[in-house]
């Protein structure tokens, strides 16, 4: 890896010393060991700060939408980025040609306390970037992985405990809204959350609240959510946000033929359309 | 955060033989609500329970419609529309089948029992299905109980033994936008 | 005097018949201060907990009053007071020096906060020194000492066989005087920690006074998402919305966490927003830790408990930003009187 | 002369929880604004205050909304508002005798001491005469204990103008007393000054000497009329404003309108134009 850190070093300088982009989007050491954080690189002189290593925790496809009005971005692209990147094309968000995607294939990120896969990365199928305008190193290989197996292990469940099970996730979420923040998907230019007057969302934290939020959330998102994960590793209450977005995933697939979402730019998403041979269950 | 960790199943109170759930029934303009009124016509009798709310078309029925209904009291929700290609705007119960399919399905797998959301399509002629549809939900919704208390914040259940749970009942339908239900009366259902 | 270790839970059990006890614990995939219960210990094992215990003095949503309409149809406004006796057990000097900034914020300049005094008044803070630190705890830099939090009622710290329990006002020699069956004479070693993470905070704030239009604003705040991660894991954050719930024709009016990182936060009638940009809310928060809060109570409100270093979703790390202040040049055009 | 103006006065009776009021009358002033008088549920006054003071107005079910009182008399207050948003919707959706909340006084008020003798220019556009009418009639009120007063007001037409009649029929009557107003656009039924409020207050050449200039009005009213006063030669000591921000409690602790170590709602809403300059805030 620490061989596309310095061909992406390298990359990012020519980029920005041309003139071809006006910043780089990547990650940097952040002040702890292991730890990264985003990095937003504008002089080339500064690109020897980019880091590529399996600690780069954050997804970079959402910064996209405030930076673009600088001008066209450099930025890297794993296999999640790129689907969440194909995503904000094909919702209006940003234009192909005011990006420079660096394409890097990755292998896995892990938690740098406990150094373990992050639990995104144990489901993904998706390693190598899906869009790119160049790939730097080669591309690794697909794990095959069985996406659903959280999905499956709650419908297995009893009702009863399952609903305990939710209650308390529900209950535990603070709102703080990170999962939204973060979220490739999430680019409503007002959300419901904060449509105060309309009332949507009530502000007091409880169960109902929080349920209206997440499910909310969660159902707007789900036929375009490209699993990237990262909603669940922003969590700061460590809540299985992924457990809802897949159900939706898998749902949608198993009626619809939903496919998975971002593995391209064009086409329209599952629940923006219909077929008339749709399978009936409401009679 | 494993599954494991769940703990065990609540105990469920034995359900109130004097319970009466309170349902809100969503029914599209152009059929259902037709059809109810045909049901209020030809005076055939259903479960007072039920206050239905007026939507153009079930293309319209927003998710948080349902949700916000089992967070503020009501016990189940019922949502109805044409038939798939009888739709007055051509496809718009197109849209809601493939919306409440798998939004029935996500509440479901977060708690909800099984019957608290139904699901109908029900034409301006079918008088005699709205009926039956009401009665079953009202039926089954009965039998589960009231939605788990803990579903409800303490307001709600503050409003019900404050103004009385037979004022809740004569007002509700007028309150929190439910504006346009027809007359929760047993003898004649809905009616204009 | 000594707490015996195997007579804590006894201790506890003992407290729990007659106020509410709160304890560090781990709560599924959370730790916070949870109601001491047969299936909720204490875990001192926790530097600090994830959420902070301002939640007991002033809960993410505390019902003011409640309104409406009577039978007759006669207005009411019927305030909720609902203060218990408190202990909050084994609180870290952070968490204390946590409350003693809430106490500024909600008992001075002229209003007594009417659901705030209540709690605190009847509240019994028992505070415990920390053995470890946690990689992101910096409270020493921040003028505390993960030793000793003296605005506790009670100090305690651990040894291997016992803990030692040290009354610091009447009020905690009041409670030790009621524990006395509890206790035994004595005293332990404990050996004083203190935080490997170290910020300078010298001349801090005296350079934010001037940093008010300062280009690190922009290229701090280029990262942050604009979450509510660090406002709602800061047990000094305080800043609340007052909002309303009704039901047919009567209504709660509460108040619940707000954050200064959303946008609706001070967006006014007509959509006029003095703080739209993502820059101006970062800014406004770590001033306001920094700068601003010092300025009105004379003291800093960050108190170096690491929350927000540890959750932020995005690394934005208050100690780098710190040190980025202490390095960054007061140029000229860049400096306004803060 | 220095002006003291009095920061971080606590003097509401209700901190949190409103005192249940009813409205007695309403006016309407425009097609947007009314003007609401209210007395508590059993006809009292609901509490004394100072000219500049706030409240908060509870439209019951709705939400809770920051007014300037815009006048008292013996046994009402009153609030003047202007239809912008949500809950200034329900307000005007209220009718006479409905019941609603209100908590205050909050904050500080014009230095009514410090402007005895002296000469006070009102600068004010549309809305922004709400806070100054307290203040205006307090003056008038006690008219011999200030110096001369004028009046600078405009608004976008001539329907936009608050209180008119009695800004044109009642106030020129108290001795050395003037009001100047203008509309933005020239129309049929106006025959006064056209003009911005800016420009329309150059024009008419107040002196700096030995007077105190209160301004308030929307931002780019605030903006425009406070570079015409430094022009004019005001030092920045003697320009006295209202500030507004967005609030929730009233009592300086829910923090946004928080500015610098300041709480609007707590050490303002009135400032002299140079203690705001000491402080991290853009006339935005």
């Amino acid at each position: 890896m620490s061989d596309i850190q310095s061909q992406l070093r390298a990359r990012a300088a020519e980029l920005l010393s041309s003139g071809e982009v006006v910043q780089v989007i990547g990650w940097m050491d952040g002040r702890f060991e292991n730890q990264t954080t985003p990095a937003f690189i504008d002089r080339p002189e500064d690109a020897e700060l980019l880091v590529f290593n399996e600690y780069c925790v954050n997804t970079t496809p959402k910064y996209t939408l405030y930076e673009k009005e600088h001008g066209k971005l450099a930025v890297c692209v794993r296999g999640c980025d790129s689907r969440g990147i194909n995503r904000m094309i094909k919702d209006n968000q940003i234009l192909r040609d005011q990006l420079y995607l660096i394409g890097l294939p990755c292998s896995g990120v892990k938690d740098r306390k406990t150094g373990e896969l992050l639990i995104k990365c144990q489901n993904c199928n998706h390693r190598n970037p899906v869009v790119y305008d160049e790939l730097l190193g080669d591309a690794v290989e697909e794990p095959q992985v069985n996406r659903y197996d959280v999905v499956e292990r709650f419908e297995a469940m009893e009702r009863d405990k399952r609903a305990q099970y939710f209650e308390s996730t529900f209950n535990r979420c603070i709102r703080c809204y990170a999962c939204r923040e973060v979220c490739p998907v999430c680019t409503c230019r007002s959300c419901f959350v904060d449509q105060v007057n309309v009332g949507w969302q009530g502000k007091q934290n409880n169960l109902a609240e929080n349920k209206f939020y997440n499910l909310t959330r969660v159902f707007h998102i789900g036929d375009r959510c490209v699993e990237c994960g990262e909603c669940e590793r922003a969590c700061p209450m460590n809540l299985p946000l992924m457990a809802f977005n897949r159900k939706m995933v898998k749902d949608l697939d198993d009626l619809f033929a939903a496919g998975e979402a971002g593995l391209d730019a064009e086409g329209t998403h599952s629940l923006g359309t219909y077929d008339v041979n749709d399978v009936e269950e409401f009679m | 955060m494993s599954v494991v960790e769940a703990s065990e199943g609540t105990q469920k109170a034995t359900v109130d033989a004097n319970f009466e759930p309170t349902i809100l029934a969503i029914a599209c303009h152009w059929c259902t609500y037709t059809g109810a009124d045909l049901a209020g016509m030809n005076r055939m009798n259903y479960p007072p329970n039920v206050r239905v709310l007026r939507v153009p078309c079930s293309g319209r029925v927003n998710p948080q419609y349902i949700l916000t209904a089992l967070n503020k009291g009501c016990d189940g929700v019922l949502v109805c529309g044409c038939h798939p290609g009888d739709c007055h705007y051509v496809s718009g119960n197109y849209y809601a089948k493939r919306r409440l399919m798998a939004f029935k399905r996500l509440l479901e797998y977060t708690g909800l029992e099984e019957g608290r959301l139904l699901i109908r399509w029900i034409s301006g002629s079918e008088a005699g299905k709205f009926r039956d549809t009401v009665t079953e939900i009202c039926q089954t919704v009965k039998a589960l109980g009231p939605l788990s208390t803990s579903e409800q914040d303490a307001l709600t259940a503050f409003s019900r033994s404050a103004a009385g749970l037979a004022d809740i009942n004569a007002n509700v339908g007028a309150a929190a936008g439910f504006a346009s239900a027809p007359e929760p009366n047993q003898a004649d259902g809905a009616g204009e | 005097m000594l707490l015996a270790k195997d007579r804590l839970n006894e201790l506890l059990d003992h407290l729990s018949t007659e106020a509410r006890v709160y304890v560090p614990a781990r709560i599924e995939t959370q730790t916070r201060f949870a109601l001491y219960s047969d299936t909720v210990k204490p875990n001192f094992k926790l530097v600090n907990t994830e959420l902070p215990p301002k939640d007991i003095l002033f809960p993410q949503t505390q019902n003011m009053y409640r309104y409406g309409f009577d039978a007759e149809g006669v207005p009411f406004i019927d305030p909720i007071h609902d203060a218990d006796d408190v202990v909050i057990f084994g609180a870290r000097s952070c968490d204390v020096r946590s409350i003693e900034c809430m106490d500024d914020v909600f008992l001075t300049k002229g209003y007594v906060d009417e659901f705030y005094e209540p709690r605190r008044s009847r509240l019994l803070l028992v505070a415990m020194a920390c053995n470890t630190v946690a990689e992101s705890c910096f409270c020493d830099s921040m003028s505390l000492d993960p030793n000793s939090a003296p605005a506790a009622d009670i100090q305690m710290s651990e040894g291997d066989q016992a803990f030692e329990v040290t009354a610091l006002n009447e009020k905690g020699e009041a409670a030790l005087a009621a524990w006395s069956s509890y206790l035994t004479e004595g005293s332990i070693e404990h050996a004083a920690v203190s935080c490997e993470l170290k910020v300078e905070m010298t001349g801090i704030k005296e350079k934010l006074d001037h940093m008010f239009e300062h280009p690190i604003w922009e290229s701090v705040s280029k990262k942050c998402l604009n979450c509510g991660t660090c406002t709602f894991v800061c047990p000094t954050c305080h800043c609340f919305d007052i909002s309303q719930e009704n039901r047919m024709k009567i209504g709660e009016r509460f108040r619940s966490w707000d954050s200064c990182m959303f946008s609706c936060y001070t967006e006014m009638a007509g959509h006029h927003n003095p703080r739209a940009e993502k820059m101006p809310r970062v800014r406004q928060r770590f001033l306001h830790k920094l700068c601003f809060f010092e300025d009105r109570y004379g003291k800093s409100l960050c108190v170096g408990c690491g929350r927000c270093v540890a959750d932020c979703p995005v690394a934005l790390d208050i100690t780098v930003l710190i040190d980025q202040i202490g390095a960054a040049e007061l140029t000229e055009g860049a400096v306004h009187d803060a | 002369m220095t002006l003291e103006i009095e920061h971080g006065c606590a003097r509401a009776k209700e901190q949190l929880v409103p005192l249940a009021c009813k409205v007695v009358s309403i006016t309407s002033q425009t097609s947007d604004v009314k003007a609401y008088r209210i007395q508590t549920a059993d006809g009292q006054k609901p509490f004394d205050c100072e000219p500049g003071q706030t409240a908060m107005f509870s439209v019951i079910p709705y939400g809770e909304c920051m007014f300037c009182v815009s006048s008292q008399g013996e046994d009402y207050i009153e609030f003047t508002v202007k239809k912008v948003g949500y809950v200034t919707e329900r307000i005007h959706a209220l009718n006479v005798g409905d019941s609603i909340g209100i908590r205050g006084p909050y904050g500080n008020w014009f230095p009514t001491e410090g402007l005895k003798g002296k000469d006070v220019l009102f600068v004010g556009g549309g809305i922004g005469l709400a806070p100054l009418r307290s203040l205006l009639t307090y003056m008038l009120d006690n008219r011999d204990d200030y110096g001369r007063i004028d009046l600078v007001y405009s608004g976008s037409t001539r329907d936009d103008l608050l209180f008119l009649d009695e800004i044109q029929n009642d106030w020129p009557k108290y001795p050395n007393t003037f009001v100047n107003v203008s509309i933005y656009q020239a129309s049929d039924d106006w025959d006064g000054a056209v003009g911005f409020t800016a420009p329309f207050l150059e024009s008419l050449d107040f002196s700096p000497e030995g007077r105190i200039a209160v301004l308030c009005g929307g931002p780019s009213l605030f903006r425009t009329c406070l570079e015409s006063l430094e022009k004019i030669g005001f030092p920045p000591e003697d320009i006295i404003t209202t500030l507004e921000m967005k609030m929730k409690c009233g009592i300086g602790k829910c923090g946004r309108c928080n500015i610098g170590s300041l709480y609007i709602c707590l050490d303002g809403p009135v400032f002299t134009m140079a203690e705001l300059a000491d402080l991290p805030w853009s006339a935005h």
